[in-house]
């Protein structure tokens, strides 16, 4: 297990390595400077701003030393915000995005378990189809133009909410919910699918024929096997939460770092645009070891390995 | 226990040895694919939803004859118009708005001259809002199509030769899978954007160069399952070469995977178009497409929320329909998962 | 009493492991040799997991064997390349017969293309006119009506599929067929007819068979030689009759013993014989002959007590 | 005897995307305290489901929509479902074939083995896991103590079906249905199992429902036999009755389609040519006529009542009537007529 877990982490940091790598060049090969669309500059000047961010050096050069600093845990100057180091700016950021992040995924996960599974439990009835309508919409309605509507109507005209604010809870409920439907809507389909496999499976038979009730076969059978599974998609939710965060930051001017990334594209600030990449990517594969980690953990299949013996 | 009554003659032996009666099958021939079909039709929502889609290819395919106005024709003095439906006084769709509490006919206040109807109204240049949203939809659909279409191109073949390989070659094509699938698509999506120009072919691209891993990986599942099938080691054992294999016994069965992942593929696409048209590296302007009509209605939402509830609308049901459909696909090809 | 006859197939210390080197590595068939006759049917039995499979497919050279040879009319085929002219002449030789009617046959495929497979790959017809002939001639030869030939395999009962099978097998007019488990999962019903038809053909066209079974009242019926397998290694090797009457390993008796048979009867007085899985094999063990044509998984001590 | 179960006129169908299919078409059979009664088919001839209607542990679009199952004179198809939960796992107890997919895979054995006793009993867990370590013993689980915590993955298929009969046994069932629990194992495994279930009846005195398709298993096991093909019995008795002295055609296709061992390779099998009816629409005569050598016209339009052969042997055969023509019926089954001659002589 431990070995396993090293070597899970060797990997991670190989992937990194080439994504940094990857992302370096790429950003090397941007036509233009970085500064174009800033006060036009005197090329003396100019000059004077690539001397202080290194930009005067070979290219090669210029690698090594982002490679360096990342290792350090430096990844790099922001050209706008201030010349703040973008580790900084990450930061200061941080907390909202991932309480957001986190509130989504919790609720999206937990109220689309109980969908999927009521919805398998009475597949083919009314139950099934409401949770099945649910679902999809959560799939199907991007989440900005939900954060667009839920702002609109529950925040702007029924002030039931605050509009734009980052203060307290409060103004956190609304980006969740606009983010926790992509989540709910997944999960509540995987859970079903997963229910429906379970329920038709040999040992849920012979749970029946012990003489368990309905519920107790659920509760003592069907609940966990189908929720074991529904780890693996942890990993891929995490991705969706990201990629909404962004927009729904944006549209509730969230000061996270979804917003920030935003506001580096529009902006063209490279430094920060890798510097967020890599720390996207981290974060990423972080979660997928931990899923997978968490995954040996909880099913005695694969912690267990090769007991069997005759 | 009494003994019917039965007439003596009706206990001839008949001397059915050899019968040749008994090979003979009594089902009418029907072929996978009509079985499949007749599922799919037996599906009111995937029907419903089938007809919803057909409904909105044929406009965009045909949308220069469609569409009323020019899309990207601006006219300065009537921007910002409600709809209009005719002289048809339904509420909301008859020109008048609320300015300062009051239902004002804005058609009349901008001087509009007299059978100029908005059926979603204009934008803040005076675009007809129908227009611009027929194209958009036709340009989010090409993005979809295009980008799907490179997704097989690459997924398919990248799967086949990853399963049937297996060993070594899986081996790496496995890593390069994984690497390729730890960097979030998103952000592979905008590095691409910013690399690119902006256009359709950059956002194609961007969309399918993170998207075909998914269809690699169940193209490479399913093929390992199924070359230890029975029927594929006949051909092996009959010396059928490995190109023969693929394309007589490895694609066909594996058309249903395909076309159902395509029908997941799709939506992905046109929420990616939207997202980055959405943050503003999509589709460049004037053109519009769902996403940059949604950004721009956004902005306006407030005072004049028609400018975003319609491309709303258009892209949460073409999402909708694809999801369901591509639902109603899976319970056609795989009976077994629906009852 | 094995010089008179001519072998077939030979096979030579065969070893087909898997996952070799790594900590999950099977030994799925370990060191087996045994020639086969010319016109013979020669049974491998064995339970699941013993390897019986895998070593017909090593000998149809579905795998690449780990080491050993076997030769196929004197010809070492074991290390042909898997793509050349040598494999193509070989594949029509040697054919194979499936085990599970519901996988064997391409679902996506019709009969008339599924039995002429072999055909197409091998250009033995010029145009379709002959092919639809020769699909009627086989389809006949297994007794299948051949107005069937453009329906799908899934309108066919499992005994029917499996004759399909046996059709597109025969196409290619083989020399030797390997039959794995063709009748386990069919109902006892349908295995005669499947049993049946198999002899017919085999007197008819002079086919040699390799029965790979685990049903053993079955493979005593049809086979004139039988090799009992356990754990990667051939443990008894004799005539179908011998190995009955004269069981000489532990592992064979304890199997004969467990056959069920309808027969109150019998059933009713039957001793089991239990094996003791833990001391099955030890070193300086090898398959020899210990009497004339039946042949012990022993060693020389033991050997030496049949002399 | 004491008839403990009594099933009458039982009709099931299912709702089928094709149609409705008769599984079911009539089924009718007792069971006595402590007997074994094998019910003998091939695939899709209904025997699984006969039993499984006994538990109504059936599919969602199955129907019985027709008959009796009385359990000690009480109708279970008219208990609820709370009252149907009582007695299953307790009263009657169900071996399933696949032990590969029966046991919950993220539970440990133990608790498995306990659940019945907890469910049925006012019993602690303590007490229960107690007994669950009691029975793992008897049904010939080594080290039963230690291995309580270990989970269905880490035991073999054998092991793992003595798993499966120790939950049925642990709360001493009046009836155990085991369905088809020895296709799914090797021989010399399926032996074992044969033999442990055949010694627990002896302990613990239940009735056995046995469903096979495998004619061996079931002379080795079975008091008395019921023969099964498209949905209807066609032939029972005692396992004798049955075996030496079969008068339905399709009992005798199936004893001589399968070699003995002294079946020489020169005596061609009698194989059943054909296959069996789709049962989405039934034969109106006998359903085995056009597989049978033996049919008449009789047989295509009017399905044979049961014919009484003795007290304890039925058949459902035309050729039973007093009417029919004398048929030969084959070698194999000669002899075995010759053999119940001596065993009515003894």
């Amino acid at each position: 297990m431990a070995k396993y877990i090293l070597k899970r982490i060797l990997y991670l940091f190989l992937t990194l390595f080439i994504i940094a790598t990857i992302t370096f060049f790429l950003m090397k090969m941007l036509p233009g400077t970085p500064f174009s669309n800033q006060n036009r500059l005197s090329p003396d000047q100019l000059a004077i701003v690539k001397a202080q961010y290194g930009l005067d050096q070979p290219i090669f050069i210029q690698y090594i030393r982002y490679i360096g600093g990342l290792f350090q845990g430096n990844l790099g100057t922001s050209f706008q915000f201030n010349n703040e180091p973008v580790t900084q700016l990450i930061g200061q950021r941080l907390a909202p995005s991932m309480q957001i992040g986190a509130q989504a995924m919790i609720l999206g996960t937990i109220l689309g378990i109980l969908l999927g599974a009521v919805a398998a439990i009475r597949k083919n009835s009314w139950v099934d189809t409401l949770a099945t309508f649910v679902s999809i919409l959560g799939i199907s309605i991007p989440s900005f133009v939900l954060a667009v509507l839920l702002q609109f109507y529950l925040a702007y005209k029924w002030h039931i909410y605050p509009v734009a604010l980052w203060d307290n809870f409060q103004s956190s409920v609304l980006p969740t919910i606009a983010l926790a439907a992509l989540p709910l809507g997944n999960v509540a389909r995987f859970m079903r699918t997963e229910m429906v496999d379970v329920l038709s499976s040999d040992y849920i038979e012979l749970a029946k024929s012990k003489g368990n009730s309905e519920w107790q076969v659920v509760i003592k059978h069907a609940l966990r096997n189908s929720l074991i599974p529904i780890v693996t998609i942890i990993g891929p939710m995490a991705v969706s939460t990201m990629t909404g965060s962004m927009v729904v930051e944006n549209i509730f001017s969230i000061p996270g770092i979804g917003e920030q990334f935003v506001k580096s594209i529009t902006t063209n600030d490279y430094p920060t645009i890798m510097g967020l990449t890599i720390f996207y990517s981290f974060l990423l594969i972080l979660v997928f070891l931990v899923v997978d980690i968490l995954y040996v953990l909880i099913d005695p299949r694969i912690r267990l390995g090769n007991g069997g013996n005759d | 226990m009494e003994i019917p009554q039965i007439p003596k003659d009706k206990f001839k032996l008949l001397n059915n040895a050899g019968n040749k009666e008994q090979e003979k099958i009594g089902t009418p021939a029907l072929t996978y694919m009509q079985d499949v079909r007749r599922r799919l039709f037996k599906n009111k929502v995937a029907v419903v939803c089938l007809t919803l889609l057909t409904i909105i290819v044929f406009i965009s395919v045909f949308a220069p004859i469609i569409a009323p106005y020019n899309p990207n024709a601006q006219h300065a003095t009537l921007s910002n118009l409600p709809p209009k439906l005719g002289n048809l006084n339904i509420p909301g769709f008859n020109g008048y708005q609320n300015m300062g509490g009051k239902m004002v006919d804005a058609y009349a206040q901008v001087h509009a001259p007299k059978g100029t109807y908005y059926l979603l109204g204009t934008d803040y240049l005076g675009r007809d809002l129908l227009s611009r949203i027929i194209y958009g939809t036709r340009l989010s659909l090409i993005v979809a199509v295009l980008a799907t279409l490179v997704d097989l191109l690459i997924g398919i073949p990248y799967g086949i030769v990853s399963g049937w390989k297996g060993g070594m070659t899986d081996n790496v094509m496995q890593r390069i899978v994984e690497i390729v699938s730890s960097v979030p698509n998103l952000i592979v999506v905008i590095l691409m954007m910013i690399i690119l120009k902006p256009g359709l072919i950059s956002i194609v691209l961007a969309i399918a160069i993170t998207d075909w891993v998914t269809m690699a990986r169940l193209i490479r599942a399913q093929t390992f399952q199924l070359k230890e099938q029975e029927y594929v080691l006949a051909a092996r054992t009959l010396g059928e070469s490995s190109t023969k294999i693929a394309t007589k016994h490895l694609i066909p069965n594996l058309s249903s995977t395909i076309i159902i992942q395509t029908m997941f593929t799709i939506p992905n696409a046109i929420f990616f178009e939207a997202f980055l048209s959405f943050i503003g590296i999509g589709i460049p302007a004037p053109n519009a497409s769902l996403g940059t009509l949604l950004s721009d209605g956004q902005k306006a939402f407030r005072f004049l929320p028609y400018q975003m509830w319609a491309p709303a609308i258009i892209l949460s049901i073409i999402m909708i329909a694809t999801n369901l459909l591509g639902d109603g696909l899976r319970d056609a090809f795989d009976p077994q998962s629906s009852d | 009493m094995a010089e008179d006859k001519e072998a077939i197939v030979q096979v030579k210390h065969l070893k087909q492991y898997f996952n070799i080197g790594k900590p999950n590595e099977v030994k799925a068939v370990d060191d087996v040799s045994f020639d086969i006759y010319k016109g013979e049917t020669f049974g491998l039995v064995g339970e699941s997991g013993s390897g019986k499979s895998t070593t017909g497919r090593s000998i149809i050279r579905l795998y690449d064997p780990t080491s050993g040879q076997i030769l196929f009319n004197g010809k070492d085929i074991s290390k042909i390349k898997s793509h050349g002219p040598q494999m193509k002449k070989f594949r029509r030789e040697m054919q194979m017969i499936f085990q599970d009617p519901y996988a064997s046959l391409n679902p996506r495929m019709k009969v008339k293309d599924i039995i002429a497979e072999g055909l197409d790959v091998h250009g033995l017809v010029k145009n379709d006119d002959e092919r639809d002939k020769r699909v009627r001639e086989l389809l006949d030869m297994v007794h299948l009506n051949p107005e069937h030939m453009t329906r799908y395999p899934y309108e066919f009962s499992g005994g029917q599929r499996q004759r399909i099978g046996i059709a597109r097998a025969l196409a290619v007019d083989p020399q030797f067929i390997i039959a794995d488990e063709p009748i386990s999962a069919l109902d006892v019903s349908i295995q005669a007819q499947v049993v049946n038809l198999m002899q017919d053909i085999q007197k008819e066209q002079g086919l040699t068979y390799m029965f790979i079974a685990h049903d053993l009242s079955m493979v005593k019926y049809i086979s004139d030689r039988i090799a009992v397998m356990y754990q990667g290694k051939i443990v008894e090797l004799a005539d179908a009759d011998e190995i009955y009457s004269h069981p000489l390993h532990p592992y064979t008796k304890s199997l004969l013993s467990a056959i069920p048979v309808p027969d109150p009867e019998i059933e009713k007085t039957r001793q089991r014989i239990d094996f003791d899985h833990k001391s099955s094999f030890h070193k300086g063990q090898k398959l020899q002959e210990v009497m004339p044509g039946h042949f012990l998984y022993c060693d020389d001590t033991k050997a030496a007590t049949f002399k | 005897m004491d008839k403990i179960l009594e099933v009458k006129d039982l009709h099931v169908n299912f709702a089928t995307y094709n149609g409705t299919v008769q599984a079911i078409r009539g089924v009718n059979f007792d069971l006595a305290a402590g007997e074994t009664l094998a019910i003998v088919g091939e695939s899709g001839s209904g025997k699984s489901i006969t039993v499984r209607s006994i538990l109504q542990l059936l599919a969602k679009n199955a129907d019985i929509n027709k008959g009796t199952i009385l359990y000690h004179g009480e109708d279970l198809l008219k208990k609820s479902k709370k009252e149907m939960d009582a007695i299953r796992g307790n009263k009657i107890s169900m071996i399933f074939q696949d032990p590969m997919t029966s046991l919950d895979p993220t539970m440990t054995i133990g608790k498995q083995v306990a659940e019945p006793l907890l469910i049925h009993n006012k019993v602690s867990k303590k007490e229960a896991l107690g007994r669950a370590e009691e029975v793992l013993r008897l049904v010939g689980i080594p080290n039963p103590k230690e291995r309580m915590n270990d989970y269905p993955h880490q035991f073999s298929g054998g092991q793992r079906q003595r798993i499966v009969i120790a939950i049925a046994i642990v709360d001493y069932p009046e009836i155990l249905i085991a369905d088809e629990p020895t296709t799914a194992l090797d021989v010399t495994v399926q032996a074992q199992i044969i033999d442990l279930l055949k010694e627990l009846q002896q302990k613990i005195g239940t009735a056995i429902i046995f469903i096979t398709h495998d004619l061996g298993v079931v002379a080795g096991i079975a008091d008395r036999v019921a023969v099964m093909y498209a949905g209807k019995f066609v032939e029972y008795g005692s396992v004798d009755e049955v075996f030496y002295n079969p008068q339905h055609p399709y009992t005798w296709g199936l004893l001589d389609s399968m070699p003995t061992l002294d079946t020489s390779e020169d005596d061609h099998l009698n194989s059943i040519p054909g296959t069996p009816p789709n049962l989405l629409n039934p034969p109106k005569g006998d359903a085995f006529a056009p597989r049978n050598e033996y049919a008449m016209q009789i047989d295509l339009e009017k399905q044979p009542p049961f014919f009484k052969v003795s007290k304890t042997h039925y058949a459902a055969t035309w050729l039973l009537h007093p009417d029919a023509p004398k048929v030969t019926p084959p070698k194999g089954i000669q002899k075995r007529f010759e053999k119940f001659k001596k065993l009515g002589d003894k």
